[in-house]
């Protein structure tokens, strides 16, 4: 069975619950939502006001949920939502929104938006209209275990260099460990610092860790394409991992959505709760210092500011956290406008990133984070997402802009106290 | 007494001065609720004002516009229009009676055949043949029916004969209605109220036989010189409605300052009389003064239109039971249609087959 | 007939306005509280009966950065609502009417503020619909049911204010008027948007559910 | 519980307002009385009126210097009030109900004057008279 249109409206029906009705029922069309969503306010263009983006799928629910829709529905009065209108809607849906729940928090009658964005996207992807670069990485992480091709030779690689670099081990598949280590593959490829930042990190804090083999990759295709389907599969194999070797705790690694594919949607896609909790590396980062395992010594004066993932931070709830590690090191932590639960996303998350189609307009919106950073003067921007360190880096770039983009987790670990291994990033 | 003698001729007859017939033209006036600089225009048209002749039939009434009319408060006025008037037939107030009243009506409808002028107090019952009220064995319909064919116009005094009145309101039990359902090709004036103001029935006899014509109507066939307005309008409380100031007991703080009894089921915002300039008792008040609201008595349906007690902005039905019965009724259609509903979601999640790659592959 | 329709409509009208509103409301907000939901298996960081509680009071206050178009819809909208809601439930003729049908009241606001409410929401009103015709963002959102409820809106606020006034028509005409508008909008609102009345309050409660779940405090 | 005990009070007439719409009335007609010279007449019947705003509008007005008295079908009651050119006009019948109340705003109310028909009956009198005695 191929995607179809009746696919897609049946995945539509088959979506909508409670809340959604509550939301459609309330809307009252005030366009307050657009003032929230990057694209509209970069762009002007109505058709980015984050309600319209759910349009077929309203409509889907009036003739199938509503008194008068079904009645209409019946008397062949009502338009039923066509392939042309799903495919119009195609890059709404995908390529203008990183699922960053900015409208979620602006709407006054309290609709929660994104929600039903990814939610509209499972029929999407079953009607056959889901970008190709997304596609193509759902392909890639579901074959190859990885979207960016990353495999266990490459991490491999990475932890001998990381071993080599510390002089500690990195524990690869420690059965009964505590906490089992998730990456992300931008990490893996882009980023590794990080693997020799938290071997360091854990050894002074004595914490009892492990990567697994099997289960390394954290980032989600599934969860942005929008098929639960693809998602339960590559989550399966984190979930399979960290039972085989019977870790208490999952670290989410430095990754927005691989944090909501983990913590928040993981035990409803596999329809059963976890047999261990899932922590964001920040959380445990955070817990540690409070604990007192964590210590730090020396700052750096830099003039520094944190970008807030929005899987994170808005709809992760991991806010306070990533602020108090700041202020262990860095005397000189500003932050920029809206931060926080209301900042405002890198534009390339929720998939976008992946889908080559939508870099004109995810650099486009960048002018939201450039006029932010524009509006305080610092040197470096510290962010705990792995995706969003990317998409700053680019659109920096775009913009001939000089900051400079360092992870959190090796920030902190660059100030380890005892430890002079590392070097600032 | 001929009657081709005018007013003016007989009150000098009767050695009334013009300055005395000026004062009598002025009374007249603000007894038509006519404006006073039209004192000179009534002295005019009074001298050449013919005296009709009048007969008056008592349906199913309860005598209180009788009574209304001959507790007026200014006789010597009235009974000079009454003067000028020839009243052949009215069975409560003639000295005759039997067969001996019903030939007196004969006589004046087959004498003044086509002008004179038909007064009827009282609702005509029409259920069953009109049996509920007879008079010397004759329905009031038949009655009715016959003395309107000679008649120049009919004044309907009384909320009874103008609208149905009492006998009318719900269940109705003897078919009662107006003389304008019955009589639709006779000048009708109809003077409603219950009762109606005795001014506002010599009023309009005044006009009548001053200007010779009915005067200018409401679309309910109500004079418009007293009727026009409503209580509300013209009700010296209205200040106090004004300034959102209401009464809300009868006997709280703003009962006692006077103020506005809307809340108190007061109906002169709806009411069109003219109670609160003309007056009861001989301009010794009327029921807003005393402290009550208006019933509402000089429109159509007053007693139907729920309790003289509940506020006009308030229901005049029961609203609460209906409700009830309508939050039961709306969940159970809600219980029984979202279980379809639901069945329908589950159909289609059941039936949903999994997302494969080959599926991403295929488009 | 202006007498047995005003009593036609003080009646059997709002007897079946009535009806319907609440007929249709409980069957609205029932029917789509009986969708359910998935309970999330996931752990809880913290309470979604303190987080939705917490939205649905908030929803009302918070309101993030806004651009002038933005600015505009919020004060006109809460002019419009504060406005609406002043004059029905503080107008004393209105608490008479709930009294009425409750069987309690409560202390009615002066005339002025009342006239004031009601211009400002009036005012407010004009100002929705003229940005609705203009703005880009609400003309694309926009459709027939958008300016329908507008209507139905406004009819018994203008209703109203005439009435207080007797403007342009006689007392009865003007009140037979206003008690049908306000009829009309009940009987609508359950099956229009004007539903949002209350589903409002249940979106608000699911949205700050989930945020409450997850112990995000927005 | 006796009448006293019943909580009655007078309103404060002038915090209603009818009052200050009627003098205004009357200003304006004055007004017009001095610009142009021109009668006007204000039937108080048709106007609302509390008893109390009633007294509170005569004492309001006031007594000036004429007084007449009309003894024809009833007694009437003519006074200039204390602003020149106002007139308070009180018809009543023979048993003494009121039967006309009016303001008239002239500089003599024209019930006053002497009716020209009446003169002639008059002077017909008075020559009847002057016949019979010579």
């Amino acid at each position: 069975m191929s995607t179809s249109l009746q696919r897609g409206i049946a995945s539509f029906i088959g979506q909508i619950d409670a809340p959604m009705a509550s939301f459609f029922t309330s809307c009252v069309h005030c366009g307050l939502c657009a003032d929230a969503c990057l694209f509209y306010t970069e762009t002007q263009d109505p058709k980015y006001t984050p309600i319209h983006k759910l349009e077929p799928l309203r409509r889907v629910w009036q003739q199938e949920y509503t008194f008068w829709g079904k009645l209409m529905k019946k008397a062949g009065l009502s338009k039923p939502v066509t392939d042309e209108e799903l495919a119009e809607w195609e890059p709404l849906v995908y390529d203008s929104c990183t699922l960053c729940g900015r409208c979620s928090l602006a709407c006054p009658v309290g609709n929660d938006i994104v929600y039903m964005v990814r939610k509209m996207r499972e029929g999407m992807v079953a009607s056959g209209h889901a970008p190709e670069g997304l596609k193509g990485a759902t392909q890639r992480a579901v074959e190859l275990g990885s979207p960016m091709g990353v495999n266990i030779n490459t991490l491999r690689a990475q932890i001998k260099h990381a071993e080599k670099e510390t002089g500690l081990t990195v524990p690869l598949d420690v059965e009964g460990a505590d906490y089992m280590l998730v990456l992300s593959s931008a990490e893996v490829a882009d980023y590794p610092e990080v693997i020799s930042a938290v071997t360091r990190i854990f050894q002074q804090a004595g914490v009892s860790w492990t990567i697994a083999s099997d289960g390394f990759e954290g980032t989600n295709s599934g969860i942005q394409i929008g098929s639960s389907d693809l998602a339960a599969e590559l989550l399966g194999r984190i979930v399979r991992a960290a039972e085989r070797l019977k870790v208490k705790y999952v670290i989410s690694p430095e990754c927005g959505h691989a944090y909501t594919a983990l913590r928040w949607e993981g035990p409803n896609l596999i329809g059963r709760p976890y047999p261990f909790e899932v922590v964001h590396i920040i959380e445990l980062l955070d817990q540690l210092r409070s604990e007192g395992r964590l210590k730090t010594e020396g700052m750096d004066e830099t003039r520094m500011t944190f970008h807030d993932p929005c899987q994170m931070v808005r709809r992760g709830g991991v806010v306070e956290q990533p602020r108090n590690l700041m202020h262990m090191v860095a005397p000189n932590f500003v932050e920029m406008p809206d931060a926080g639960v209301q900042n405002w996303c890198c534009g390339g998350g929720g998939g976008v990133s992946a889908n080559h189609r939508a870099e004109p307009v995810r650099l486009q919106v960048f002018s939201r984070k450039k006029a932010q950073l524009d509006a305080i003067d610092v040197k470096t921007i510290v962010t705990s997402c792995s995706n969003c360190r990317t998409m700053l880096m680019d659109g920096l770039e775009h913009n001939h802009m000089p900051h400079e983009v360092v992870g959190l987790t090796e920030l902190v670990a660059a100030h380890l106290a005892d430890d002079k291994g590392g070097n600032t990033p | 007494m001929s009657e081709h003698e005018t007013l003016e001729q007989r009150l000098s007859e009767q050695g009334v001065s013009r300055r005395a017939f000026l004062k009598f033209c002025a009374a007249l006036a603000t007894m038509m609720a006519l404006p006073p600089s039209s004192a000179s225009a009534i002295a005019a048209a009074l001298s050449q004002a013919k005296r009709p002749s009048v007969i008056w039939l008592s349906f199913q009434e309860c005598t209180g516009c009788t009574e209304s009319l001959t507790r007026s408060h200014s006789p010597t006025l009235e009974s000079l229009i009454f003067d000028m008037i020839s009243l052949d037939y009215h069975h409560t107030l003639q000295a005759a009676s039997g067969h001996a009243a019903e030939q007196a009506r004969d006589d004046a409808m087959k004498a003044f055949y086509g002008k004179y002028l038909l007064l009827v107090d009282g609702s005509i019952p029409l259920k069953d043949g009109g049996v509920y009220s007879t008079i010397a064995g004759r329905t009031n319909l038949d009655m009715l029916e016959e003395a309107a064919k000679g008649a120049a116009a009919i004044v309907a005094v009384g909320s009874c004969a103008a609208f149905g009145g009492l006998p009318n309101a719900q269940p109705n039990p003897t078919g009662a209605v107006a003389v304008s359902d019955i009589i639709k090709d006779k000048p009708i004036v109809n003077i409603s109220g219950c009762p109606p103001i005795p001014a506002v029935i010599t009023g309009v006899l005044a006009h009548y036989l001053t200007f010779g014509e009915l005067p200018a109507l409401d679309e309910l066939g109500r004079p418009k010189a007293f009727y026009g307005e409503t209580i509300h309008d013209r009700c010296y409380r209205r200040p106090f409605y004004d300034q959102g100031k209401f009464a809300k007991t009868f006997d709280d703080e703003g009962a006692r300052n006077g103020w506005c009894l809307y809340e108190l089921g007061c109906k002169g915002p709806t009411t069109h009389n003219a109670c609160a300039t003309t007056k009861w008792n001989g301009g010794a008040g009327f029921p807003i003064e005393a402290g009550h609201g208006c019933i509402g008595c000089s429109e159509p349906k007053f007693w139907d239109a729920g309790s003289f007690y509940t506020p006009l902005s308030a229901p005049a039905a029961d609203v609460a039971s209906i409700s009830q019965a309508a939050a039961v009724a709306g969940a159970g259609a809600a219980l029984a249609l979202s279980a379809t509903d639901r069945a329908k979601r589950q159909q289609v999640q059941q039936s949903r087959e999994k997302l494969t790659l080959e599926d991403l592959k295929g488009n | 007939m202006d007498q047995e329709l005003l009593l036609w409509v003080r009646g059997a009208g709002l007897q079946i306005a009535t009806a319907v509103f609440v007929l249709g409301m409980s069957y609205r907000m029932l029917h789509l509280l009986m969708l359910g939901r998935k309970k999330s298996l996931a752990a809880a960081r913290g309470s979604e009966w303190a987080g939705g509680l917490r939205t649905m009071w908030r929803r009302s206050f918070v309101l993030p950065e806004l651009s002038p178009r933005g600015r505009f819809t919020v004060v006109s909208g809460y002019l419009f609502h504060i406005g609406f809601f002043v004059t029905f439930f503080f107008l004393s003729q209105h608490i008479a009417l709930l009294r009425a049908v409750l069987g309690f009241g409560w202390p009615a606001l002066p005339r002025g503020v009342i006239d004031i409410a009601a211009v400002l929401s009036l005012a407010a009103m004009i100002a929705l619909l003229a940005h609705r015709l203009v703005d880009p963002v609400k003309r694309l959102l926009s459709d027939f049911q958008d300016y329908l409820t507008w209507t139905l809106s406004f009819l018994p606020l203008l209703t109203g204010f005439m009435l207080l006034r007797e403007i342009g028509f006689e007392y009865v005409t003007l009140l037979t008027l206003h008690i049908a508008s306000v009829e009309l909008l009940l009987v609508a609102a359950p099956f229009t948007k004007l539903a949002h009345m209350f589903s409002t309050f249940i979106a608000r409660w699911y949205s700050g559910a989930a945020n409450g779940f997850k112990g995000i405090d927005a | 519980m006796s009448i006293q005990d019943i909580q009655i009070k007078v309103a404060d007439a002038h915090s209603i307002g009818n009052i200050n719409a009627i003098l205004n009335e009357i200003a304006t007609h004055l007004g017009n009385l001095v610009a142009r010279g021109d009668n006007a007449l204000i039937d108080l019947k048709s106007l609302p009126f509390s008893p109390d705003e009633y007294e509170g509008l005569r004492a309001m007005l006031g007594r000036g210097e004429v007084t007449a008295r009309l003894d024809s079908i009833g007694d009437s009651e003519i006074y200039e009030t204390h602003f020149p050119g106002v007139w308070w006009v009180t018809h009543y019948n023979v048993e003494g109900d009121i039967v006309a109340d009016l303001i008239e705003i002239a500089d003599v109310p024209a019930i006053l004057h002497s009716q020209w028909e009446d003169v002639r009956t008059g002077l017909g009198r008075l020559r009847n008279i002057l016949s019979q005695s010579e």
